[in-house]
């Protein structure tokens, strides 16, 4: 959205679409041009942990069921030769000429339902996420347990699974080396090779994990408040690893465990009977890892008042909820006010009513909340939405 | 400058050594000004520099080491 | 101040026992009795004099590393240093390190004093009268009087290399017998009277002198100037500048470099520089600028960076042994051959450790090292 | 002492031993005589007041 | 009557020497009942001012003594009594005591007072010989030990019949009891000592120089009470006469000694060291005051006695004229007293005195001679107790001991050594029934004081007029009790004395003191006994602080009453300041290896590892040599004309018999671990392997060596012989000596010069010796002695009579012109007779050198390894010159014989059983104390760099690994010897010395520049 | 002219909750979404608490 007008009941908006290079109205989301597409991509959607092609779609049910081209990395937009995609495309849909193009709406209502962004743990340098591989974030490890995921819901280790992608690329690399007669980097390179393959042969699953809460929650530092959600949410995570691999052990380090829903406590005490979890309070301190690229973590036992290190085979942090990045733009647009934490601020008696009549929110955009209250909040949203609709905003613009 | 005031000295003594001597000229009643106030270590080897430098940080006139 | 200020000045009062502090304490991983929140915790139950008594207080190494990453914020060495001077004020004190010598030097700086202490400058560099930098070299010269002949460690090296690199790049400081020392032990020993007395002696000596800059080499003597001083006698006025801060600029501008040195080095961050000012980059910048040198970080660096187990002439123990050779062994582990250290004192304690320890890793001077790289 | 401006002359060292009262006596005459000469303690006229 | 050995020991006599075997006995385990005839003990030594040569106070140094003695529960005191009968046999005997009716009850007397303030009848102070008054109910002094009046009822109104009972009314005790009557005890001991002191010859019988006559002219002891600050006159000194102040005194030696005519033919030995003492201390208290000293000749025959007198001379602090006194009369105006006398150039001169001092002479009382007839104890020609030089404190009467100036005139050193030698004795007789009579002292549990607010008692002592004359007590005390944390302060009049400690403890509870603080004198002789009492209240020892008010303020500052006021409020502050500061310390008790090593074959050597063994416990003797018996070997006779070899032969064969004595000949030391119980010394053999010798304790007892001179011709020519040559001369029945025609003498070869300047003691002696047998040999032989000043001292003297009678030649010759030898045909030696003022030439076929008895040089080697010191000359040097001669100042380790300095026989086996008596108090307590006050290192702190290790001077830190990598350092408590040198270098602050921690001094130094 | 549709900006559960919702009321809705697909975090996850329900 680019553009943002109106009062309540005839708002008018401006919403940029960016091109995919795909026509939307063809695309069968058969998928023979990303099987084709010779050029592999990081996937975000999992977090890097395994590769997309440069056209794509976010995850197999995605909607809509389009394909996109990324320009970043499609041959064809680095100038250099390919079209593969449009070769093999039988529905023809690749259109690499595509553009971005606006469209201006005519609303009464808005609902702002940005949802919100994972904390960015590099900023707590200790926990050492983005350095160390076997760190990873809860959404993450969503990932890793998906059936859907890169490791089709095997525990597999991040170190482990870049390990074996990285095997994969050194017999080649190897062979340039010995080409090149580059002695240097050719020892190098074999001494990865056997140091990884030693690695990935001994550390494939992770089995031992540990849980880290209120990364950047309840942290005076960066969000002073509490993201609701995350111990429910380490707990589910640890109940689900267990379920996938009965070896697992998984430590939970925190401060304290609000399982404050419905059916969240005996939810809770049945992670530690059934599942063997292990609550730990007390907040990380650092997190370091040996030689085996093993997390180790140090913490105080606070009940115990010891000062402990524990050595795990991947840490999972609990991200705190964060307003999305771009929201102050989006808010400013849209003229709706931000709390001090940019979530966007609400009504205290209207709980879904923005600063602007006429926009209402819902979701993690106002705070962080878990799916059942987000549900139940879009509902409301929609509701009052609905009733401008009807009431052309009478109600509301007094 | 002044040469007509009573100055404070602080001595370190050590018991063995020269506390004892101390006491010898008390006994033998040998007449000495009143300007110093005598602190007994068991060794003068006890005796840390911080100890002398306290001394003049109160202000002491003269500082004796005696050993 | 009241204990029921100190807690509500340094936030003590949120503390929600999380631990963080202590796991992150270096400290407490050696000295399982201690940990910074138990220290507050025992204050914020029991509202009367007996933090005063807890000897804890005086183990504590102010690195800062626990208010870094406390999730309250809670500034743990604030609180230290606040209830450590009303202990000292109830008649009570830690152990010193060195029986008390330097206590008694700065003590005694407080007083109507005539020193000798810029000897070293002769035919180190040149050196101005008056002008608008000063060049604050701190306790160095007093270091050297124990150090020099029963470690022999040339303690002095460090300001005379300072003061060569300052003449390279244009400045002839300003330096003087009267200075004090900044007074950064007597604070953190809980002697604020003498504290403030040296503040003001050094604040009036370099105002006097018309100086309008002060350069410092030592981090201690940056952050007691830079936060502590103000607090004592207020706004003094004195731009301050980091040595570093101001070498790294001037090489950025490319009108020195430096000779190549072969060597794989590593940069242990004072915690008065480093977490406390934030002078991170400026010392690995200078490092990096050296070619041949390669720098390896250790594993605990910048914002992590682990105290070298010693501070304020205080609490020198085995915990502190034990710091160090952790520290030393970092170090060993990154194949680093020297340790790089920037603070006077840092260089000391790591050094101390390093006569009772075989490690393959020398021990170095950031200010040395760089005045051997420089080009004529 | 002598970076820190403190007369050498007002820190005296002497090897007395436990028969050498004489000695002593002697000592403490002479030394405050010579403290004397060299007058009071400069230190402690405090140059500022806090 | 059973066989059945008693452990109990019945001392007669309560001087220093009855005071000293007492101790040692009780220390040894023995019950010991003390039974001294006056009122309170001391003796003579209580009523000295000083001593020489340290000029100690006499009181200063004995009364902690006497302290500890009445705190003993071993030792029980029968003071005003008297022994009247023993029976039985040695190990089992019944002794009958009377104890007279002092007329108080001695339960319940306080010692307040009241009564002598009140009573009202005045009477002579015989303690001060008359020169001034107490009440007919009275105490001798005030330190007076048992605490207790007694009223003389020759004196007293109530037994002459006259109406007064106040005493009695204003006693609060309720302790007065007219009707008293003397008790007769009955005592079951195992041994009896005999200690019982001398008597002055009653010069006034004999009319002698006036005395009892002129005021102005007293004896040697009068004028100690005089010195005395605790005397009639304050210290002041003063003519008895009319009270004024003195300037011109003479001292007259040898009143009555040597002169066979009193029935005195001996020398009193003392008097010319107490004479030249009070001499310069008198001019310490008065320097205008010109002391004379008319002698004979001077008797330093000493450990550092000629020192002192060397001292006294050349210091124009005394002035001595060698001449008798031929005329002393008294101006009846002035009652000055005129002295004519022979001046030193053969002039007759008179010369006007203020006061005259008798060196009168020493003899045993007509009361001790009776009690040696009771007995069945034998006494010699002169009236003392008759030994042998091989068993100087044996009685004739087995079981029966002797010690001290009973047994002939002599020091104090003297006498302490012949008491412990005499308790020794006792010991070894009685070591079977060891502990069997004895009990222990039981203190009451100790007041925990950590975290107490402090509660200061300031207890500042006046010391008589000692400090409250020159310090303002009254105001001190009022300042003290501005100080904070002081509880309480007052002022005594003697701290140290037993009513005072009882005060103390009362005062402790009273106020519910945790700290005290005693301003009086130094801590170094009374810090012991506020300890003790300390203790007895409760409180930890280290809780006591002293301030030194008087060596260190009130005597040294005599003219400046005001600022020794001020300093003396300082020190005490600065006491104070300590004592809030002080930290309860515990002492502990660490296990002990029971045996001795002795170290020299000698004669000292081996009657020490004869007592040793005796007592029961094994020994280890280091002989350097092949062969036992030292010097002895080399001697042919004593002076008592004994002959020597058959009593070598005799211990050596005990010895060599004795199965808890292992002998190693050939033996060498080299290298000592360890401390007083557990010593670990390395002996090789012939320099063969090294055995490592387990023990307790040591006793050295080394020897001493004979110098070899570089003067007189000695070394060119077979004629010229020194002592011990002579000596074996004589053995060999030498004709050369035997017939020589001529013979000379030269007396100090080496002795009393600037190099060695100490006497040689026995040299005298010996050569008076060999004269006389040289001349009964041949009466037509000529025999001529070179001398300084003859040193005949004691009952040797009637040698030196009978070498005159039978025509021996004595010249005095000047140590600025000594004799000069030439070589020829003939020895020719040339003289400046100071009599006769002429160079004398006599032509001798033999010459004899009395040359100097000099210290091993490996004295000092050994000293090291023993952590033990020696003295400048290179003797070893003892703990106390006067109290301490055996021991030296490290703990278990002890000294005997001729390595302390030149002694004779009786004198080296007295000294070596005292050693060997101490060395076994030692092992007989079967545990080692180790103090509390030591080094320790906290465990957290250290961070094992070592520097304690490298600087400690008694090797006593060690580092143990703790944790891998991890060091730290270790101060075993025993070992330590507390000096805080590890301190000092310790970076951390991790050692730190127990009782002297920094804050400690810190707040001295604070108060002290308040 | 008054509008009687509604702009819902976010393509996550709540945006798609109001959106159904919405649609169910016969009201007209714009869902704007940034990425290529809606579903938001929800689709990234792998089963809900408490019921361990699969998310998608």
């Amino acid at each position: 959205m680019t553009e943002f007008s109106g009062l309540v009941g005839d708002f008018r908006a401006k919403v940029h679409r960016r091109a995919r290079y795909v026509d939307q109205s063809k695309c069968t989301a058969c998928g023979a041009c990303a099987e084709k597409c010779p050029t592999r991509v990081p996937n975000e959607f999992n977090f890097g942990l395994d590769e997309r092609k440069a056209i794509y779609k976010d995850y197999a049910q995605g909607i809509p069921s389009v394909y996109t081209i990324d320009p970043n990395h499609c041959r064809v937009f680095q100038g250099k030769k390919c079209g593969v995609c449009a070769k093999v495309c039988q529905a023809k849909a690749i259109d690499y000429e595509q553009k971005d193009y606006d469209v201006d709406l005519n609303v009464a209502a808005v609902i702002v339902a940005t949802g919100y962004e994972l904390f960015d743990a590099t900023q707590i340098p200790e926990y050492g996420y983005g350095k160390l591989p076997n760190v990873i974030s809860s959404l993450e490890m969503e990932r890793l347990l998906s059936a859907g995921g890169p490791t089709s819901g095997h525990l597999k280790r991040p170190s482990t699974i870049r390990g074996e992608a990285r095997l994969k690329e050194l017999p080649k690399l190897i062979a340039k080396a010995e080409k090149d007669e580059n002695q240097d980097g050719l020892a190098q390179l074999k001494q990865e090779q056997e140091w990884l393959e030693d690695h990935v042969h001994r550390f494939h699953l992770a089995k031992k994990l540990g849980f880290i809460q209120c990364v950047g929650s309840r942290d005076f530092r960066f969000h002073k408040y509490c993201s609701s959600y995350c111990c429910m949410h380490s707990i589910k995570e640890a109940i689900i690893a267990r379920e996938h691999e009965p070896e697992t052990e998984s430590y939970i380090f925190y401060m304290d465990l609000r399982t404050v829903g419905k059916g969240f406590e005996e939810y809770k005490v049945r992670g530690a009977e059934v599942s063997g979890l292990r609550y730990i309070r007390g907040r990380v301190a650092e997190i370091t890892q040996d030689k085996d690229l093993n997390p180790v973590v140090r913490y105080e036992d606070t009940e115990r008042r010891t000062v402990q290190s524990l050595t795990l085979d991947m840490v999972i942090l609990a991200n705190a909820c964060s307003a999305p990045r771009n929201i102050p733009q989006v808010a400013r647009l849209l003229g709706v006010a931000l709390d001090e934490n940019n979530f966007v601020k609400t009504h205290p008696n209207r709980p879904l009513d923005t600063s602007v009549p006429g926009i209402f929110t819902c979701g993690c955009a106002q705070g962080p909340l878990d799916i059942p209250e987000s549900v139940a909040q879009a509902s409301s949203a929609a509701a009052r939405a609905a009733e401008v609709v009807m009431t052309g905003g009478r109600a509301l613009a007094v | 400058m002044s040469s007509d005031f009573d100055p404070k000295i602080i001595a370190f003594a050590c018991n063995w050594c020269s506390y004892a001597g101390a006491d010898l000229a008390g006994v033998s009643r040998m007449q000495y000004p009143p300007s110093v106030r005598l602190i007994r270590l068991m060794c003068s080897g006890m005796l840390a520099p911080s100890y002398i430098l306290k001394a003049f940080e109160k202000g002491a006139d003269g500082v004796l080491v005696t050993g | 101040m009241t204990l029921a200020n100190i807690i509500d000045s340094t936030k003590a009062y949120y503390c929600l026992d999380c631990g963080i502090c202590t796991g992150s304490c270096p400290v407490s991983r050696v000295t399982p009795d201690f940990s910074p929140r138990l220290m507050v915790e025992k204050a914020l139950m029991d509202q009367d004099e007996t933090p005063y008594e807890d000897v804890n207080i005086w183990a504590c190494l102010s690195c800062g590393q626990c208010s870094a990453r406390c999730p309250s914020k809670i500034d743990y060495p604030d609180f230290v240093r606040k209830v450590r001077a009303e202990a000292v004020r109830a008649g009570k004190g830690g152990v010193t390190a060195h029986r008390g010598l330097f206590q008694g030097i700065m003590r005694i700086q407080t007083l109507n004093v005539k020193q000798s202490k810029t000897g070293w400058a002769r035919g180190a560099g040149k050196i101005s009268a008056s002008g608008d930098t000063y060049y604050f070299v701190g306790c160095s010269p007093f270091f050297d009087i124990e150090f020099r002949n029963d470690w022999g460690l040339d303690v002095m090296d460090a300001p005379k290399a300072v003061l060569k690199l300052l003449n390279m790049i244009g400045i002839e400081p300003v330096i003087h017998d009267d200075e004090r020392c900044c007074g950064h032990d007597l604070l953190w020993n809980g002697d604020i009277d003498n504290f403030r007395r040296l503040a003001q002696l050094n604040v009036d000596l370099i105002r006097n002198l018309g100086c309008k800059r002060v350069v410092f080499q030592c981090p201690e003597g940056y952050m007691t100037f830079k936060k502590y001083y103000p607090e004592v006698i207020g706004d003094h006025g004195l731009e301050l500048v980091h040595f570093y801060e101001l070498l790294a600029a001037e090489l950025k501008t490319g009108r020195f470099g430096f000779n190549g040195l072969e060597a794989t080095v590593t940069y242990h961050d004072p915690c008065r520089l480093g977490r406390q000012a934030g002078i991170m980059d400026a010392p690995r910048v200078l490092l990096e600028g050296i070619p041949g040198v390669t720098l390896k970080e250790m594993e605990h660096n910048r914002q992590s960076g682990l105290c070298c187990g010693t501070s304020a002439w205080m609490s020198c123990s085995s915990c502190s042994k034990e710091i160090q050779k952790q520290r030393l062994n970092e170090a060993v582990e990154v194949g680093a051959e020297v340790l790089v250290t920037a603070c006077p004192k840092c260089r000391l304690h790591l050094s101390c450790a390093l006569r009772d320890v075989e490690m393959p890793v020398k021990i170095r001077d950031l200010n040395d090292l760089l005045a051997e790289a420089v080009k004529a | 002492m002598n970076l820190l401006g403190i007369d050498e002359k007002r820190l005296r060292r002497e090897w007395i031993s436990a028969s050498e009262g004489q000695r002593f006596a002697e000592v403490i005459r002479e030394f405050t005589e010579e403290i004397r000469k060299l007058g009071k303690n400069p230190l402690i006229q405090r140059e500022i007041a806090v | 009557m059973s066989n059945k050995m008693v452990g109990a020991v019945l001392m007669v006599g309560g001087g220093i020497g009855g005071v000293q075997a007492s101790l040692d006995l009780a220390e040894s385990g023995f019950k010991v009942y003390l039974v001294e005839e006056k009122p309170c003990i001391g003796g003579v030594m209580a009523q000295l001012d000083k001593t020489y040569p340290t000029n100690d106070c006499s009181a200063c140094i004995f009364s902690p003594k006497l302290q500890t003695l009445a705190q003993n529960p071993n030792i029980e005191i029968l003071a005003y009594s008297s022994l009247e009968r023993l029976e039985g046999e040695a190990g089992n005997m019944r002794a009958v005591v009377r104890e007279r009716a002092r007329y108080v009850d001695k339960e319940k007397c306080t010692s307040c007072g009241t009564c002598a303030a009140k009573c009202p009848v005045r009477v002579e102070n015989p303690y001060n010989f008359g020169h001034d008054t107490i009440k007919a109910i009275y105490k001798d002094y005030a330190q007076g030990i048992p605490p207790v009046y007694t009223i003389n009822p020759q004196h007293c109104r109530t037994f002459r019949g006259k109406k007064c009972g106040v005493c009695k009314k204003v006693c609060p005790a309720g302790a007065i009891d007219y009707e008293q009557q003397d008790q007769v005890i009955e005592l079951e001991v195992g041994a009896v000592i005999l200690s019982l002191g001398y008597q002055l010859l009653d010069v006034a019988r004999l009319g002698e120089y006036g005395y009892g006559r002129y005021p102005n002219v007293v004896t040697n002891l009068e004028m100690e009470r005089i010195l005395s600050a605790s005397g009639p006159f304050e210290g002041v000194i003063t003519r008895p006469s009319d009270g004024g102040h003195p300037h011109k005194i003479a001292w007259i030696q040898c009143v009555g000694s040597r002169d066979p005519g009193k029935g005195m033919p001996h020398c009193s030995s003392i008097c010319c060291m107490a004479s030249i003492k009070e001499a310069v201390i008198t001019r310490e208290h008065d320097a205008s005051i010109e002391p004379t000293i008319f002698y004979i000749d001077i008797r330093a025959h000493g450990k550092g006695f000629d020192e002192y007198y060397e001292r006294a001379k050349t210091d124009g602090v005394v002035r001595f004229v060698r001449c008798m006194v031929s005329r002393l009369v008294e101006d009846p105006v002035t009652k000055s007293l005129h002295i004519t006398y022979v001046d030193e150039h053969g002039k007759l001169t008179t010369e006007t005195f203020d006061m005259v001092v008798l060196a009168t002479g020493l003899r045993t009382s007509d009361e001790c001679r009776q009690l040696a007839e009771r007995l069945g104890v034998q006494l010699n020609e002169f009236n003392f107790c008759s030994t042998s030089s091989f068993e100087p404190v044996q009685t004739s009467r087995p079981g029966v001991f002797v010690a001290g100036m009973f047994q002939g005139p002599k020091a104090i050193p003297g006498t302490v050594t012949q008491a412990s030698a005499a308790a020794g004795a006792s010991a070894r007789l009685l070591a079977p029934a060891r502990g069997t009579l004895t009990v222990k002292k039981e203190f009451p549990p100790e007041k925990p004081v950590a975290g107490l607010e402090p509660r200061i008692g300031v207890f500042v002592c006046r010391c008589g007029i000692n400090i409250a004359s020159t310090v303002d007590v009254p105001s001190v005390v009022e300042q003290m009790k501005e100080v904070p944390g002081v509880a309480y302060a007052g002022e005594n009049l003697f701290t140290c004395s037993q009513d005072t400690q009882t005060d103390i403890k009362r005062i402790i509870q009273e106020y519910d003191l945790n700290r005290i603080v005693v301003a009086s004198c130094t801590p170094r002789t009374h810090l012991p006994l506020f300890q003790e009492t300390a203790r007895e209240a409760g409180l930890n020892r280290y809780l006591v602080e002293m301030a030194n008010i008087r060596e260190h303020c009130s005597w040294v500052h005599m003219k400046e009453k005001e600022k020794a006021t001020d300093k003396a409020v300082d020190l005490i502050k600065m006491a104070v300041a300590r004592s809030r500061r002080l930290e309860q310390v515990q002492d502990h008790q660490l296990p002990m290896e029971q045996s001795a090593l002795v170290v020299g074959g000698g004669v000292a050597g081996m009657v020490s590892a004869l007592n040793i063994a005796g007592q029961g416990f094994s020994v280890d003797l280091v002989e350097a040599t092949d062969r036992l018996g030292g010097h002895a070997l080399q001697l042919d006779q004593t002076l008592k004309g004994e002959q020597i070899k058959p009593f070598v032969e005799d211990i050596t064969a005990r010895v060599m018999s004795e199965e808890r004595i292992r002998v190693h000949f050939n033996a060498k030391i080299d290298s000592v671990e360890g401390f007083v119980g557990n010593f670990k010394t390395t002996v090789s053999t012939n320099g063969g392997e090294p055995v490592e010798v387990k023990h307790g304790v040591a006793v050295v007892a080394t020897g001493a060596g004979e110098w070899k001179p570089d003067v007189y011709g000695y070394g060119t020519d077979p004629r010229i012989r020194t002592h011990l040559e002579i000596s074996q001369a004589f053995t060999k029945k030498d004709s050369t000596v035997l017939n020589a025609e001529t013979t000379v003498f030269i007396q100090c070869v080496g002795s009393r010069g600037k190099d060695r300047p100490w006497c040689s003691r026995v040299c005298c002696n010996h050569s008076v010796m060999h004269a006389i047998a040289l001349k009964e040999a041949n009466p037509d032989a000529k025999v001529y002695i070179l001398y300084r000043d003859i040193r005949t001292f004691g009952l040797n003297e009637p040698n030196y009579a009978k070498a005159r009678k039978l025509g021996v030649v004595f010249v005095r010759y000047e140590a600025a012109e000594p004799p000069v030898v030439e070589v020829g045909p003939k020895i020719t030696v040339k003289v400046k007779d100071q009599l006769l003022k002429e160079t004398i030439t006599i032509s001798a076929d033999s010459l004899v050198l009395a040359s100097a008895i000099i210290p091993y040089e490996g004295n000092r080697e050994l000293a090291r390894m023993f952590k033990v010191s020696t003295g400048q000359e290179g003797f070893f040097l003892e703990a106390h010159m006067k109290l301490r001669p055996v021991d030296f100042a490290t703990e278990g380790v002890f000294l005997a014989g001729l390595a302390h300095y030149p002694k004779t026989m009786d004198e080296t086996v007295a000294q070596a059983e005292a050693a060997g008596a101490h060395a076994a108090q030692v092992l007989a307590r079967g545990y080692v104390d180790a103090p509390g006050m030591v080094s320790v290192v906290d465990e957290f702190l250290c961070r094992g760099c070592g520097r304690c290790v490298d600087i400690c001077p008694f090797q006593v830190p060690e580092l143990k690994e703790v944790s891998p990598g991890m060091l730290r350092s270790e101060i075993n408590p025993a070992l330590c010897k507390g000096c805080g040198a590890c301190g000092v270098a310790c970076p951390t602050g991790a050692a730190a010395i127990r009782h002297f921690k920094d804050d400690q001094i810190g707040d001295m130094i604070d108060a002290a520049l308040a | 002219m008054a509008s009687n549709e509604v702009l819902i900006i976010g393509g996550g559960i709540a945006g798609m909750q109001a959106a159904l919702d919405l649609g169910d009321m016969g009201i007209k809705v714009h869902l704007v979404e940034k990425n290529p697909s809606i579903g938001g975090k929800m689709a990234q996850l792998d089963k809900t608490f408490p019921t361990n329900d699969c998310t998608i």
